[in-house]
């Protein structure tokens, strides 16, 4: 199984996780972090693959993938 | 490809300062990868520049220096000829290294000075608000071309990997970007093969990656990237201008 | 008579803004006016403010230490800037983003709800704009017929269409500021 | 008259340079003085005139020193790293007596430092940070609309007297707006006999600067310094704020003057004999003025953000005849409250 | 060929300072041909350098320039952006322009100025009395290389034409020499060419000429013409790096 | 005892910092000073050490900071114009802390000027020619054996206040010939904790001059200064030649000392009290001993190749108490007999 | 027939000219300029054929060729 | 005792090995010396000239106004230095090259045809050691025993091979200047 972790205050939400997730199971926060911005989060962990795709987008290296 | 993704030990835990979406992040975290993959992280020294990847130093967890403007590569220089075994590479923007830095660019390049240079091309000066570079796209509008750039004022787009090609003491050189996961896999290839190269003792190395500066673009993210992909890419042709021709090279080619 | 004012928020709350209307305003009231931006490196995201001066006098400093009025748009702002206003000074809270209380006794402080109100003006990114109104209510600072006029020179003539609905959002602020309980100011001076 | 404009410092030194008929500019992007750059970026081509942003302060400087060779009124701006990659093409320029206007608008330092106000650059530009003999006229401008008067001067006092005139600016200058006028528009265009514009119905113009015979030198040194003279002699500028009683006498330029004077008048307000001198031109230094400024005071502190530059100045103007202190901050522009203590203070001992 | 020799009025009489064989001579002279042939004295504004080639100014009839050690390029932008309908050249040896000038040149070619760049290499620093160049031929011994340029502490001779010509901003980018009267000639209409370049508005050229400096090879007069023929030009193709594509351009093409 | 040899100032400097165990050199040709280049180009591979040449003055001061900030001793080697280009590196480097020894061999200015020895770069080494608040430790010898002592000095100096030497020289010194002795080489390596040599067994070392906080850059600058008050407190160095009893007083530094010297023996056989104040240190600038020297003096003369820069550090000194003249010539060094006809002069006024 | 003319004092005697002519009719002087160079003369100005050879080479432009 | 020498000719014409050869052999013979040559930007051609000085005593000044001793290869340098000389000086011409008569009549002067000389002695670029060898005969400035070891010294052990054609074309010099009628020095001072 996946475990997937998102630093959500530091998320800038420049949506590049959700853009190029090949599940497309990422999607925006509708509250807005201490920064300011919307944050990406998972709604459907299941169909993870953990293909890391999402982290090896993040632009502030707070995706971690963890097959556990 | 490896399942998962851990933060590497090569990165600090200190907040970024860029925007959102600025594709820096991706290619700090690219070249903090690569060091930590080659096992070099305690014998690395990282040369930063000004420009927007300024605090490189506080986000790479090895040694690191903070030069002047554009001469990285002359204080790359300096740290190599003291230290020939280390991995010294410098991490320069479009600005820095192909305006104010030409002159110690190119001769970090005559010299074959065994360094590798990051070069960030983002296409205009970020970090003092998007004026006009070397490397701005004709038709392009920044602050100091309101109307875009015209080649009766100020030229053409400098093409900095087609001209040090041209060099015989460059061993590897290379352009990339980061506009999806491909291209993030191919770019970090690259910086590999250019650390490989400089580790192997083959001369003067760069890696060009074409990288996207939203805030300044006056675009969301995602354009920019789009921007990066399909109008970027077409001035500046992505792929290897030179690769080490020595049969002792690393062996990754 | 002069007039010395901290706004700060942070970046994109449209402080600057308010700080560039005041100072036009000032300007075309025939008064002394300064305004001086806080530059950062990091142009984007981190915290703004401004200080603006509006004087019958010439100005002699542009620096102000101790401000006579703070409007703090954000938590960090509030703790910034609260423990400098002047003896007997205002303080404008915006209670939308901002949930504690103030501390200072020896001054006049209100809270304003800038983003409901904002909302309710049908100008959700309107929020300084209350603010303003609020501002200008309380003080009287400038010739209320003429924020129309003020509110085109500072934004240079650009969204001439968004004008209307700027006016709107200030006197949102303002009507605000009319109804609330009138209160006696606390001045230890 | 004409009508009052809300306008940021940097923007105006650039319309100003316009107003000076000023249709040459080369230079290179620093905070905080890019606006100056983006404002002659848009306004040069309207104007006829052209904007090249160098490719470094080096070859900005340089570029300077063509365009004022072959006769163009010109300017470059920068600020403090940007000013010291000049100091080879400034002394260049000194030597061949090219009228040419730079604008400092000087930042933390040294190294990058950062982008604070800063006055620490005195040094650099009143003493002489280029190789050999050399002087330039220092304007310090202490509000936005003295940046637009100071800039129209300088193109007149660099032609008259064939010099680089230096704007000396800061951060805060730089980025602060307050309500300016524009003075007429300067539209004559000064002739330059000398200048390197094609050899049309006359021999060859030779702009150099290299003086092999010793005694060549010596000569091109002393004939510099006698400009010099007549400069020292015509061009001091400073003024004064309650000078007369003043028992204690602050001394200082730029932004700072301003916040001085409000200190000056906290003190008046408290009793306190003090008074303001502010040169308005670095060098010349108005040295005699500044002595007769002195004359009742008992101290005499120098305000300055930097660790103490012009502070020499001052001791050579009064010759040390009086406590000369330092009142200094790095950073930040310090506030009329710190200056007013350290007046206070001063009155204690 | 015409018959006969007048020396041009495009010369003054002031005796020059050159050694017994030095190229500068010719090349100053060729200069001065085309400025007199084009009919241009009146309308030429010569911008000189530092190093052997510094007095130019006296020895050419029109008006002249002597900038500071590498900056030609950048003075020549400024008198060019006051003067667009003059003729303006610079004349620089290949210290002066590759070394220490490189960002001068470069940026002139990126931005197309429309300038002239006459280059002088004579493949180390003369008028210092001889040190390396980056132009020094591998092997090559000057007084800062005793033992011979070697690629390990010094790197590769520069090749200045190959890397121009890459730029979009180059009209007219070529390599001649002087040890012989047919080159002469071809160098005489390789300047001509820049020149006519120029003068079309095409944009940036520039003549490198290769040079000999008997003094500092330790050679005499012939035996260092020889060496440009049989050592310089094998490491430095003489040739037209580029021509001006566009149609418009000068009769002569 | 070393043995004798005879040789050249600028081959003595570079044989000077062999000795000091300087073992990487980064510079650029330039006239008088060349020779130090081409030494070292011989005998920095015989001593496994490496010799770069520089593209440029810029760059060359640029691989010095690259090569000090990783541990290396360091040294460059430039004149006038090259040490112009230097100014924005120099900042870094004083920012940075770090050590490193600059040779300036002075030549004619300014501009291209000459080649002839000079004294004018004063203002741009001991003030500061480049942006924002620092100092340079500055040594100026006055025969070939102290280029070779002070070499060695500035080596020691700069490591133990992590700060720029600078060898201060001029044309004929570098060009002339004196028998010299060599002392022992130094073997010693320095260890430099802060320096970057790759985090081997500690976390990472950075050196930077970046300080976005107002209070960080104060505090550095601070720093910085309290450094400076170290080295005012410690390093002041001055010679004095029969100035006892000394009514006129000369001061004047490096070759020029050594003339004016034999000035002052002549004017003593015409029975005139002359006296010699000789700085070895320009900065820190031994105010103290020269206010000391000057207190039976009814006149000082501050002798220069330059149009009067050390003169103002000779006034702050003696705090203008007594009249201080100056005596300079330009493009070369003066003779005796014309010091001493200046020395004269006074006497008859 | 053909003017040759040599500013004699002004050669520095690099023999250019005389490797260069065609027809072998130049030749070092014995004496010494005031330089202090053996200069180019003309030893047969019969077979001169006027080409100008020697002057387009000659680095100090001292060399004129006429027709007369 | 001190004393001051120039040494000038044209480039090539060897005075500054002249003067290296006399700064060695003080330097050997336990003396102060200095040596500064005239260093000129065309490194070639042009007048070639350097000051130097023995002396007994620490030397203060390496720059000499009024030299006690003068050689001159050339006209040139006949022309610019004569009229320099110490009263009761020295004044060493190069006949060979030299047409004019010398003026000064304060100061003792010598005519020596060095190319002659040295074309006999077999060393046609020898004139400058005929000049050392007339100079060291009239001075006695050295110890003439250790003329080849000085040449040595000064040509750093190079060319040994035509180290004895120096020696003995100083030689030749030398018995010039030893077979002169002996004159009355005319010393006004
Ligand atoms: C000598 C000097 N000149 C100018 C500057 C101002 N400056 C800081 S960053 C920068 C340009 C940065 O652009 P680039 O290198 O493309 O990096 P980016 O921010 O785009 O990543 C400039 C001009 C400076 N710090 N120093
Ligand atoms: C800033 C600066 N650095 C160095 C010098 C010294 N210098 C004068 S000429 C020259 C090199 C000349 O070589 P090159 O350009 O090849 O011309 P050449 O003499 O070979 O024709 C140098 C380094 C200088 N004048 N200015
Ligand atoms: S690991 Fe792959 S599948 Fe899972 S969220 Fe990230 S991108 Fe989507
Ligand atoms: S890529 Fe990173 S920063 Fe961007 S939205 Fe996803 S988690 Fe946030
Ligand atoms: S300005 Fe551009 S380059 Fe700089 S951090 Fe923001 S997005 Fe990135
Ligand atoms: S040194 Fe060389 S380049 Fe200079 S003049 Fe002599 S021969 Fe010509
Ligand atoms: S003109 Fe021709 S033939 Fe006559 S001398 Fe000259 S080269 Fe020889
Ligand atoms: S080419 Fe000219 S300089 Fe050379 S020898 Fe002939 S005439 Fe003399
Ligand atoms: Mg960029
Ligand atoms: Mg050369």
């Amino acid at each position: 199984m996946i475990q997937l972790s998102f630093q959500k205050e530091r998320c800038k939400g420049c949506g590049f996780c959700i853009e190029f997730c090949p599940k497309k199971i990422l999607e925006f926060s509708q509250e807005m972090n201490n920064l300011g911005y919307r944050y990406a989060l998972v709604k459907d962990l299941e169909k993870c693959t953990g293909c890391g795709i999402c982290a090896s987008m993040c632009p502030e290296v707070i995706i971690e993938v963890k097959e556990v | 490809m490896a399942k998962g993704y851990v933060k590497p030990t090569t990165l600090t835990d200190v907040p970024w300062h860029f925007c959102p979406g600025c594709n820096h992040g991706i290619i700090h975290r690219l070249c903090a990868e690569v060091v930590e993959e080659m096992g070099l992280q305690s014998q690395t020294i990282g040369v930063g520049s000004v420009g927007c990847g300024v605090f490189s130093y506080n986000y790479f967890n090895f040694d690191g220096i903070g030069p002047s403007h554009g001469r990285a590569p002359a204080v790359a220089t300096g740290v190599k000829r003291v230290h020939p075994d280390k991995l010294v590479f410098t991490y320069q923007g479009d600005g820095d290294l192909a305006a104010i830095g030409t002159t110690e660019m190119v001769h970090s390049a005559v010299r074959g000075e065994n360094i590798t240079i990051i070069f960030v091309n983002n296409s205009l000066y970020g970090m003092t608000g998007g004026q006009m570079a070397p490397t701005t796209l004709l038709g392009q509008k920044t602050s100091t071309t309101p109307k875009g750039r015209t080649r009766e004022q100020a030229g053409y787009p400098m093409k900095v990997c087609e001209m040090l090609a041209t060099m015989d003491g460059a061993a590897y050189i290379a352009r990339t970007a980061v506009f999806n996961p491909a291209q993030v896999n191919k770019t970090k290839k690259a910086i590999r093969k250019a650390f490989e190269t400089q580790m192997a003792g083959l001369g003067f190395s760069m890696v060009e990656i074409l990288s996207a500066c939203p805030t300044n673009w006056g675009m969301n993210p995602l354009q920019a990237l789009k921007h990066v992909e399909e109008n970027m890419t077409a001035v500046y042709p992505l792929g290897e201008y030179k690769v080490p021709t020595d049969p002792s090279s690393a062996g990754s080619f | 008579m002069k007039r010395e004012m901290i706004l700060a928020g942070f970046g994109g709350q449209g402080v600057l803004s308010m700080g560039l209307f005041l100072a036009h305003a000032g300007m075309c009231e025939g008064k002394h006016v300064s305004y001086v931006p806080a530059y950062g490196a990091e142009m984007r995201g981190g915290t703004a403010n401004c200080t603006v001066i509006i004087s019958e006098d010439e100005i002699s400093s542009p620096v102000v230490a101790f401000p006579e009025t703070i409007i703090a748009m954000n938590h960090p702002s509030l703790d910034k800037f609260e423990p400098l206003v002047k003896k007997g000074g205002l303080l404008l809270v915006n209670q939308s983003l901002i949930h504690r209380d103030t501390v200072r006794d020896d001054i006049d402080s209100y809270e304003i709800p800038c983003q409901e109100l904002a909302d309710e003006a049908g100008f959700s990114r309107g929020s300084n704009m209350v603010m303003l109104g609020a501002l200008l209510q309380l003080t009287q600072m400038v010739n209320n017929e003429n924020i129309y006029e003020y509110l085109v020179k500072t934004f240079k003539g650009r969204y001439l269409d968004k004008m209307p609905l700027n006016q709107k959002t200030i006197e949102a602020g303002m009507d605000y500021v009319k109804h609330l309980p009138v209160r006696e100011i606390t001045n230890i001076a | 008259m004409a009508e009052l404009v809300l306008m940021k410092g940097n923007e105006a030194i650039g319309e100003a340079a316009i107003r000076a008929n000023c249709r040459h500019f080369f230079g290179y992007p620093i905070t905080p003085q890019t606006e100056v750059l983006e404002h002659l970026a848009r306004r040069l081509p309207e104007e006829g005139g052209s904007y090249v942003q160098a490719e470094s302060e080096v070859s900005a400087i340089n570029m300077v020193f063509g365009a004022s060779a072959s006769g163009a009124r010109v300017m470059t701006a920068s600020s403090s790293p940007g000013i010291s990659l000049m100091q080879e093409g400034i002394s260049y320029i000194a030597s061949a007596e090219l009228p040419a206007v730079i604008v400092n608008i000087m930042r933390g330092s040294p190294g990058l430092g950062g982008i604070h106000p800063s006055q620490a650059d005195y040094f650099q530009s009143v003493k002489g940070g280029g190789h050999g003999d050399y002087k330039l006229i220092v304007l310090a401008p202490s509000s936005v609309q003295e940046l637009i008067d100071h800039t129209m001067l300088a193109f007149e006092l660099s032609e008259k007297y064939r010099t680089i005139v230096v704007i000396f600016g800061d951060g805060m200058l730089g980025q602060m707006m307050e309500p300016v006028r524009f003075p007429e528009a300067v539209t004559s265009a000064v002739d330059r006999p000398w200048a390197t514009t094609g050899m049309q119905g006359r021999g060859p113009n030779i702009v150099h600067t290299l003086y092999l015979p010793a005694d060549e030198l010596e000569n091109h040194c002393f004939h510099l310094f006698e400009k010099y003279a007549a400069i020292e002699a015509c061009e001091k500028r400073s003024s004064e704020y309650l000078t007369e009683d003043a028992e204690i006498l602050l001394i200082s330029y730029g932004i700072t003057s301003r916040v001085t004077k409000a200190a000056v008048e906290m003190a008046r307000e408290n009793g306190i004999k003090a008074g303001l001198f502010r040169p308005i031109t670095l060098w010349p230094f108005p040295d005699e003025a500044l002595n007769n400024a002195a004359r009742n005071a008992k101290t005499v502190i120098s305000a300055e953000i930097s660790m103490g530059q012009m502070i020499e100045d001052v001791r050579l103007s009064i010759r040390d005849r009086i406590p000369v202190k330092l009142f200094n901050r790095i950073g930040l522009v310090p506030s009329p409250e710190e200056i007013f203590e350290a007046i206070r203070k001063e009155t204690e001992v």
